[in-house]
């Protein structure tokens, strides 16, 4: 079902965790869906982002798009990062099945989600971005074990 | 390929050896059409019928009440429809529950769409049918209650003799998608006011591609499958001889261990149960405790999701399921744990494991430690988990 | 038993021992469900599209264009009664022909009682549709034109390729039931103007049980068995992949052997029917002399009865048929013998032989014997002979 | 499908053939249902059966009733043949497929037919016999070849 590059994004996914005080999170996606993609940015005086650190609840898919979307903000600046869509990230994993696509956009839209933070936080605007709509919009209630 | 460990015994099961054994002969020797009248052809349909005796014999039905089919969805479809079109004039309401396999809920929703009425009962959270719901349910145009005898994702066992006494009350057909439960636990069609039946051979050790509907004699029912005069002009088709000769030696050897296999089962099942219950935190078992099949176990883990859950336990070369096996690969999460009444992030980290005989201590041991590795991997990947120890 | 000769291979072919080697792996090895997402399982999905290649290669088609199915009969009834739903809106006029498998005229007739018309056309003397008929029987309100391409009791094959264009021109859909057809004749879907097609394994050295549906892209139909997602969701029920394996194994050597096999067996036919025809007296063919099956030859042999033979034939090793075989044990006539316009007491006497490249000259020889003895047996005690000798 | 009697009153079938200058001949049956009987009887001054043949086109189970039917009326008085039923015909045959039941009814007319055609000839009324209905009704056009 799914290539060996999102394979090895799932079983070795990289940038894993969290980042303290970071420049920038952004938590896209529901439980509704089954996925829930939050990227935590560190972006340095410059612009650059250079650190980055994902969590995912989600398919292999969602995993691997989280992992491989890392990969390619790290070191890029907040502009080269803008440009990064779900389509980048589906080549650089030699492609997803189709159900799986929404993945892919989900992973774009963390990134986007991210920066939106970053820029509200540091009260700047970034050319290009738009509020990100996609966020956990209902807390499912809990149950009980 | 290593050592595979095979978890997903409700999903399709291995064809037994003994079973390939008594279908081979079928395919390049007695090859012949059962409705030729040569000799050399007559003797399939006496296998034909052979398998069918076994099977009824096994419902305590009569062998004229047993038709083949495709398999159990073709089952399904057939006796839903073909009711629904012969009783059109008596009425178009037909009850169900939410927890039906998509093989009996999508085509109620099909009836829907040619005006028919169908009522989706709840269950409650171990996904026992409310028999009290049942009865407020019923209509002077109610023409079928069709419930399954046991869930195919939490191995729920419906109070199945009640429902026929009360199907029987009203003069309402009953019908049971008894695809999990078929020659797993007892069943005996008269004694549970059954009126028609599905079951399918692969999931119980014999070939795929082979299923029955019982019928109970009496029941008018159209075909759903015209043609050629087979199988009591009931359903048209060349006979599946091998398929059909399979079936009949599952069902033979099914019935003549079930009593042991489920006891070694629901041992193995019940250790498997305890260990995860006790060792993997924030888990649920889905399902009755007690009225369930013996082989089944579904848990749900908190804060992670199914698939990676399944595609790790695959690198470990463990089979299991989480959804059933035909929807997985969409998104949406099981019906039958929404109906339950899960929230859909523990709905969607959902496992089943359905076990065989042939499953040993070892194995579970082996997939109660991966099960723990894993689940504490994607929870450290987690956002839901990480809100989760935040808040505490 | 003795030395059988098997002369009804339009009733059922023996299984190739390669297509049974071709399945057993899928029965006890690699058993997984093709829609489980384990490694273990997706490997049953790949063998499965495997074979939907080779079937869609053999059709010139598109492999997202063939959808598996429990048989020759489910693929007619999905065919046309899902067509008539879909495109109810359009119209509810159907056009067929008289001489069909009951496996469409039977559904037609179901569908007749549901509000569909139907136009059953005649055939010529050879089993032909008259094309100016088929012209003008198309109505605004016709939605599909289902001819079957070539005719299991007397082998007549259609003009396909015309029929197609008729449809095309007309826009209307065409199904033809191709079980007797496919991998004997040369197809291709795209060239004949067809829409979809029907075929069955067991017809070509495959197993019974499986079959599919070609449905060409676009075509938009229904479904017959609603449940899981399988088949692009257009046909639910866990895949019969031994089935769906044999199938393609069958389907490939098939293909290769076509021409050969062709050759070799129209030539025994040809020596079958000119001995025949110059030996036994008062004696025809059935069917058209060249426009028809490699491997059918249809006789009729005046005052006697066709059972009687049959039985005879039986008790000399011989197999093989009158009418179709799945209506075999009814007392009608062949309505094929009919429609091309024979008369009641001669369409009871006759017979079908349909060869397989494995008939040797020798049993041709053996069998032209049995039946002059036979048929000279019967006639002695028939009163209709009596009656037709004295009158002389 | 047949029993091991009706196979043998079929691969055998006795009393084959035709009786010259028949005291009775009865056919009953027609094409168009695929199963025709002719009896021919030789009937005594003495009113017992002497001899009797007949000609079948039918089905096996057609030929093997013909064939019972001759040897159960074979040196019976015409009283007693008149009491063979398509019942007695059945069970000396240990019995018949349910769809060939109709084979048997035909025998026990064509035993009628035969008698009503000696009665008439001699111009007798046999007590009990009733004309036979079925015959060949209908014709059918022949063919060329
Ligand atoms: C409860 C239940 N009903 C129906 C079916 C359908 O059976 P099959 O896939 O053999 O058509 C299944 C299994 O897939 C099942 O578990
Ligand atoms: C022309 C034709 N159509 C349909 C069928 C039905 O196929 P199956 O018996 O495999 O369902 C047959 C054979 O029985 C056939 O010869």
């Amino acid at each position: 079902m799914y290539t060996e590059k999102v394979m090895d994004h799932f079983s070795n996914p990289r940038n894993v965790g969290e980042i303290e005080n970071a420049s920038g999170v952004g938590t896209v996606g529901n439980a509704k869906c089954g996925d829930i993609m939050r990227m935590y940015l560190d972006i340095d005086e410059t612009g650059v982002i250079q650190d980055v650190k994902f969590k995912t609840f989600g398919c292999g898919a969602a995993v691997a798009t989280s992992s491989m979307a890392t990969e390619l903000v790290k070191g890029k600046t907040v502009e080269e990062a803008l440009k990064i869509t779900n389509k980048s990230v589906m080549e650089a994993l030699d492609g997803l099945p189709p159900v799986k696509v929404h993945c892919s956009l989900l992973a774009e839209e963390a990134i986007h989600a991210a920066l939106w933070d970053y820029a509200e936080k540091n009260n700047i605007k970034i050319e290009g971005l738009e509020k990100p709509k996609s966020d956990i919009h209902e807390e499912e209630e809990t149950i009980e074990y | 390929m290593e050592k595979k460990i095979y978890l997903d015994n409700a999903a399709t099961t291995r064809t037994r050896p003994e079973v390939v054994d008594a279908m081979l002969p079928y395919f390049t020797e007695k090859f012949g059409n059962p409705s030729s009248v040569y000799e050399f052809a007559s003797q399939n349909k006496k296998a034909v019928d052979e398998a069918r005796g076994t099977i009824a014999k096994a419902l305590g039905a009569d062998i004229t009440e047993v038709y083949f089919t495709g398999g159990g969805t073709e089952a399904d479809n057939w006796a839903i429809k073909a009711t629904a079109e012969a009783y059109k004039a008596k009425g178009n309401h037909i009850i169900t529950t939410k927890i039906e396999h998509h093989a009996v809920l999508h085509t109620c929703e099909y009836l829907e769409k040619n005006g028919y009425e169908v009522t989706y009962l709840d269950v409650d959270e171990y996904g026992i049918v409310k028999l009290d719901q049942l009865e407020k349910a019923i209509k002077p145009t109610t023409i079928l209650i069709t419930i399954m005898f046991a869930n195919n994702e939490i191995g729920t066992i419906q109070p199945i003799k009640e429902i026929g006494e009360i199907a029987k009350r009203n003069k309402i057909l009953f019908h049971t998608d008894a695809v999990q439960a078929f020659a797993q636990v007892d069943i005996n069609v008269n004694d549970m006011g059954i009126d028609m039946l599905s079951a399918s051979a692969h999931k119980l050790n014999g070939p795929k591609g082979i299923g029955f509907l019982y019928i109970k004699k009496g029941v008018k029912i159209r075909s759903l499958i015209h043609g050629g005069a087979q199988e009591r002009q009931r359903r048209a088709g060349t006979e599946n001889v091998p398929g059909v000769v399979g079936f009949g030696k599952a069902v033979e050897i099914a019935m003549a261990t079930m009593e042991d296999r489920a006891k070694k089962e629901i041992e193995l099942r019940d250790y498997l149960i305890k260990r995860v219950l006790a060792e993997v935190p924030y888990t649920r078992l889905n399902g009755d405790r007690v009225k369930r099949l013996p082989n089944n176990a579904n848990f749900s883990f908190q804060f992670i999701e199914g698939e990676s859950l399944l595609i790790m336990l695959d690198m470990n070369h463990i089979c299991a399921s989480s959804g059933s096996a035909c929807t997985s690969g969409s998104l949406d999460p099981s019906h039958v744990l929404l109906a339950i009444g899960l929230p859909h992030e523990i709905a969607h980290g959902s496992l089943r494991l359905t076990l065989s005989e042939d499953n040993t201590v070892e194995e579970i041991d082996y997939t109660v430690e991966k099960i723990k590795e894993i689940v504490d991997k994607l929870r450290k990947m987690s956002p839901l988990y990480e809100d989760f120890t935040r808040k505490r």
